[in-house]
């Protein structure tokens, strides 16, 4: 493959592309597909053959376009419509409507609203737009141009500062900067270096790395091929959770695809960079998303974390060097090399440079996935795009983070969403998965939920996290059977703080967020449910109607 | 090991010392007759830093770290003992008391338990933390030794013994969180085990009443493990 | 291998085509699930000799990722997603009602070997909250009622 | 106390002891103390104990040693009782302390329990007492899940050293450290 082999492809694609009138594009991601999506597909492919638009009209199978709750989602590209809710029964008077471009009225969906308009698209900017089991549309639309940029008018050095100078950080959770691991994992001594890509999305609620996945996977490879020639691997790993089939399934075409042409496997654009891409599935355990878990999972063992030093930047894979980053990270890379740091930089705030998906969930109007510039606050996404609480309730928290965040009240709603005001408020950005909660949720109940999720998901490994979230879990469940005195609540409290500072890993360390936030703004809804010290006639009468039986 | 040992010199609990670079923390503390608690570590076997007891403050650094993995380093200052150390340590020890069902009234390695010794070392007199009281098995299978799932810790130790020092692997653990147990082959009866040595190894080197050898009664169960660091150093030399 | 069944040579294949090395172990437990559905012991003592593991170590394997199934599942499986978005709209009531009917916990499979109920972290389906996923086929905004109706259909329980 | 009394006098203190669910083995222990107790004499008054002929417990005890876990309805009853009307509840030994060999039966419940001991392993007339018999609680409980306990001595049972040495500290107005005198199991 040389770069002049990239356009005519890209070429090739644009004109044929060009030849139809009518684009009409139907989402394809797990979402829409829940929904019989196909259905509607092969719904709108017949309606097109039954008018004799074949030669004009394109029906297109695209990648996640934002609005889920609303699928299954079709959109005319041409004419910038996008239909909601569509069932095959309406692709008759879809494919009518295209003549007249009169929109029809039933199932239109307002793409002014600023759900849309709101949105500043790089990682998904393909994303509902290109097909994403053809490479050629991934090259049509720009793709594998930053790897040839890379690799052949620039050197690792120059990529990594490309990459620390435009600020992004780990998408992850953390929020590591990215340039640093890169430029620790180049610096590591060693031949034999690896590239992991986490997508083990375990996150309750966040389906952000999932759709990249589903609607545009060579975004995550050329990624990934960038970030092994920067830091000299010739070996790469995805770590892909089992429940995403339809991902797993995306990113075995798009790698057999890149490797066919060459974009993949031995001196990529004849240069002397190899490298190879494998696919491991993960089998159902959350803590597998920290590194040092992922990596022992990925060595065919159990999934259980190791202490930190040495970090994987040292070692890692089979105590090889190891770049470990996040699907919307890697997504992240190729614009930032096309475009430049600089031009990356530019979006967002101080500490928090670019873009971040969130998938929007819970009580919301607008439920989906969207991506927004860093600094936006908590009401422009729930309020503007999100189009508020449904059903006339009030609004009382949204949960950021995953089991690993918390819930932040009302009153910070007007802040701006990154990472640092996110931590300042006792959440953390986590991978996106963004909840909202309206008045009718008890804190402690969701407090309980979370922790469940911890205590399930532990390893067992360390002591405080396997003991510790169990034993938080039980007092939570005696506090909303309301059971608990003051004296179990100050334990609660203490096994937090016990447990957050002793854990072995994230998993440990971050489980008692969703306790100490929701304690920190809704320490009356626990108070309401304490019961006096003495009032335990309970256990007397248990105990008789037990004997009894 | 070819590569030149470096020495570095560090403060533990204000005390200036040095080691090798190669050194744990806990290495370099024994040296010095600086006593950290420990449970899941054993000499001879690999680091696990799975019960967080060794747990030491670093300067500089937010996050607690354990003295049986972390590496010394130039100019490091370790602080071993502090009111907040001794809170957390004592709150993993209330816990384990807590997870399963230890009586050391009536246990046979009482007396010679470390788990009991390190709740007065702590000066713990009682578990302020609910106990669970989970049934779980006891093997009785084998024809010299017992398994007792109810005093277990899950430290590993046995597990890394079977698999470093002996090679068998016997042992492994199964499930995760609270759910963890020590298996023997594929969950089997410890006596019909067709890789199980019967070297003993495991039962010597469990902390507690978990694995002990039949015919002993109440507190007559006497650990001896002082064999391991010995034979890791013996077989060390053959490879 | 254990027996004449042709699905073997496909979990063969597998590990041929990693070399027999031992950290294929999970990629191999994956084949063997998709192709009998759960993992048996013979199952792992073959996995354990050809891939030169202590069958200890791949037992603890098997048990430490829910995803590995060691006894056989349901002719039907009824999957209640219980993601924060699912959660925070009623999940735990709709896994609660199954529960109920048909006299199982999650994780568990009827007396007759006809439903399996399971639960799921999250299925990203969080748009369609809350959702459940009965024989491959997502369900949507499901209530306690439709549910029940459904599973019961499907599983040709109806009492 | 009344503030008529002369100063000088020596004030005994009123100590009790009462037995719950264990098996006496502390009060033996107690008694261990020997000549001891001669020592201890002139100091106290045992106004409630198994070792002497009280009837009812007093309604202003400065100390009380309580043996045994709580592992009925008249034992939660009673240390409820108790707990009102005394200044320091020790906990002695393990089965109060920890629930010790009472508890063991937790792991499978009260019911269980009865019918292991009086159905399964009897030889005549199986059935489970009901009548005149306090009810089990589902669980045994050590004393300081049910009240609040001041101070804690572990043993099985606590040797008589311990429980001169934790005795002699309290009545010298001291919190003893008990860890360097007795622990679990001992």
């Amino acid at each position: 493959m040389t770069a002049e082999e990239l356009e005519t492809i890209a070429q090739e694609e644009r004109e044929a592309c060009g030849r139809k009138k009518h684009h009409l594009h139907v989402c394809m991601a797990a979402g829409c597909l829940s929904s019989c999506s196909d259905r509607v597909k092969d719904a709108l492919e017949a309606q097109v053959k039954a008018a004799g638009l074949e030669e004009h009209c394109q029906v297109k199978p695209v990648g996640c376009m934002g609005l889920c709750a609303a699928g299954p989602l079709v959109s005319v590209a041409d004419q910038n419509v996008m239909y909601k809710e569509v069932t095959p029964d309406d692709a008759a008077d879809i494919v009518g409507a295209l003549k007249t471009q009169q929109p029809v009225q039933r199932l239109h969906c307002r793409m002014d609203v600023p759900f849309f308009a709101r949105q500043k698209k790089i990682v998904l900017e393909n994303c509902g737009v290109i097909d994403p089991e053809r490479i050629e549309e991934y090259i049509a639309a720009g793709g594998y141009t930053a790897l040839h940029q890379a690799l052949t008018s620039m050197n690792t050095a120059e990529v990594i500062a490309e990459v620390s100078r435009s600020g992004l950080r780990g998408r992850g959770g953390a929020g590591y900067p990215t340039g640093l691991k890169w430029s620790m994992v180049a610096k590591a001594g060693g031949a034999t270096k690896y590239v992991i890509c986490n997508a083990d999305e375990g996150d309750p609620g966040a389906f952000m790395d999932r759709s990249v996945l589903e609607s545009d996977p060579h975004r995550v490879l050329e990624g990934m091929a960038i970030a092994a020639y920067a830091v000299g691997a010739s070996r790469g790993y995805i770590y892909v959770r089992a429940e995403y089939p339809l991902a797993v399934k995306r990113l075995k075409i798009a790698i057999r695809q890149a490797e066919k042409q060459g974009l993949l496997g031995h001196n990529i654009f004849g240069t002397p960079l190899s490298f190879e891409i494998d696919i491991r599935l993960g089998a159902g355990a959350y803590v597998c998303g920290e590194e040092t878990a992922l990596i022992a999972s990925i060595e065919g063992e159990r999934g259980q974390p190791r202490p930190r030093p040495p970090f994987p930047a040292e070692s890692g894979l089979w105590g090889a060097p190891t770049l470990i980053n996040n699907v919307e990270t890697f997504a992240n890379i190729p614009p930032i090399i096309r475009q430049g740091g600089q031009w990356y930089a530019a979006i967002g705030t101080e500490k928090s440079k670019g873009t971040k998906t969130f998938a929007l969930a819970g009580k919301v109007n607008n439920t989906g996935l969207i991506e927004v510039p860093m600094g936006i606050t908590l009401r422009e996404i729930i309020y503007d795009m999100g189009g508020g609480i449904p059903d006339g309730k009030k609004f009382k928290a949204v949960q950021t983070g995953g089991p690993s965040g918390g819930c932040i009240p009302e009153q910070f709603l007007d802040m701006p969403v990154d990472y640092d005001s996110l931590v300042k408020v006792g959440s953390i950005m986590g991978s996106g998965g963004m909840i909202i909660m309206d008045e009718t949720s008890s804190m402690v109940d969701v407090a309980r939920y979370f922790m469940e999720f911890c205590m399930t998901e532990s390893c067992g490994k360390c002591v405080p996290c396997r003991v510790g979230t169990v034993q938080m879990h039980d007092l939570l469940t005696k506090i909303i059977d309301r059971k608990a005195t003051v004296r179990d609540l100050a334990l609660l409290e203490e096994l937090c703080d016990m447990v957050r500072n002793t854990s072995l890993c994230g998993l440990g360390q971050n489980a008692p967020n969703a306790v100490l936030s929701t304690l920190r703004y809704f320490r009356n809804e626990y108070d309401e449910l304490l019961v006096e010290d003495d009032a335990e006639p309970a256990l007397a009468d248990a105990g008789a109607k037990e004997n009894a039986s | 090991m070819s590569a030149p040992t470096t020495v570095v010199s560090l403060k533990i609990d204000g005390k200036d010392v040095s080691g090798r670079a190669d050194e744990t923390i806990l290495d370099v503390a024994s040296e010095n007759k600086i006593h950290i608690p420990t449970l899941c570590f054993l000499e001879g076997l690999s680091g696990w830093g799975a019960c967080r007891l060794c747990l030491v403050e670093i300067k500089g650094s937010h996050k607690l770290l354990s003295a049986c993995v972390t590496k010394v380093a130039e100019g490091m200052e370790v602080t071993t003992d502090s009111p907040r150390l001794l809170k957390y340590r004592r709150m993993v020890v209330q816990l384990l008391f807590a997870e399963r069902n230890h009586v050391c009234s009536v246990c046979v390695s009482n007396g010679h338990c470390e788990l009991q010794n390190l709740a007065q070392v702590l000066g713990i007199t009682h578990i302020d933390i609910p106990y669970r009281y989970p049934t779980l098995p006891f093997d009785a299978s084998h024809d010299l030794f017992r398994l007792d799932h109810n005093r277990c810790v899950l430290c590993t130790r046995c597990v890394r013994v079977c698999d470093e020092i002996e090679g068998a692997h016997t042992l492994d653990v199964m499930g995760r969180g609270i759910d963890c147990r020590v298996i023997i082959d594929l969950n089997e009866p410890w006596g019909s085990s067709q890789t199980c040595t019967t070297c003993g190894k495991c039962v010597r080197v469990c902390p507690t009443g978990a694995l002990t050898r039949k015919g002993t009664g109440v507190a007559e169960m006497e650990k001896d493990d002082q064999f391991l660091p010995y034979l890791t150093r013996m077989r060390g030399s053959q490879s | 291998m254990p027996s004449a069944d042709k699905r073997w040579r496909i979990v063969d294949a597998t590990m041929r085509r990693h070399g027999y090395v031992g950290n294929s172990l999970i990629e191999t437990m994956h084949t063997v699930q998709e192709s009998f559905g759960y993992l048996d012991e013979p199952a792992l003592r073959f996995v354990s000799s050809s891939l030169n593991l202590p069958l200890s170590k791949v037992y603890g394997v098997a048990t430490f990722y829910h995803h590995f199934m060691l006894k056989p599942q349901g002719e039907h499986t009824c999957v209640v997603c219980l993601g924060t978005a699912c959660y925070i709209k009623g999940a735990a009531q709709l896994l609660g009602s199954l529960e109920k009917r048909f006299g199982i916990k999650a994780g568990q499979t009827t007396g007759d070997g006809k439903l399996s109920v399971m639960t799921a972290r999250c299925l990203g389906s969080c748009g369609l909250a809350p959702a459940a996923v009965l024989d491959g086929t997502v369900m949507g905004k499901v209530g306690s009622a439709d549910l029940l109706d459904r599973v019961s259909k499907q599983v040709g329980h109806d009492r | 106390m009344s503030a008529q009394e002369p100063a000088a006098a020596v004030k005994k203190v009123r100590i009790a002891t009462v037995w719950l669910d264990g098996c006496s083995g502390c009060h033996m222990s107690f008694l261990d103390m020997d000549q001891r107790l001669l020592e201890l004499a002139p100091l106290i008054e045992l106004v409630y104990s198994p070792l002497v002929d009280h009837k009812e417990f007093p309604p202003d005890v400065d100390v009380t040693l309580v043996e045994g876990s709580v592992s009925t309805d008249e034992d939660l009853r009673k240390i409820r009782m108790i707990r009102g009307r005394t200044k320091i509840l020790v906990s002695l030994g393990d089965c109060a302390v920890t629930g010790n060999v009472p508890a063991m039966r937790n792991p499978f419940g009260a019911a269980a329990t009865l019918d292991r001991a009086y159905n399964e392993n009897a030889q005549l007339q199986k059935q489970t007492p009901t009548l005149h018999l306090p009810t089990l609680l589902e669980r045994v409980r050590p004393v300081h899940e049910v009240v609040e306990v001041d101070v804690f001595v572990p043993g099985c049972p606590p040797p008589a050293d311990a429980i001169f040495y934790v005795v002699g500290e309290l009545l010298a107005g001291r919190t003893p450290d008990v860890g360097a005198v007795t622990r679990f199991g001992r």
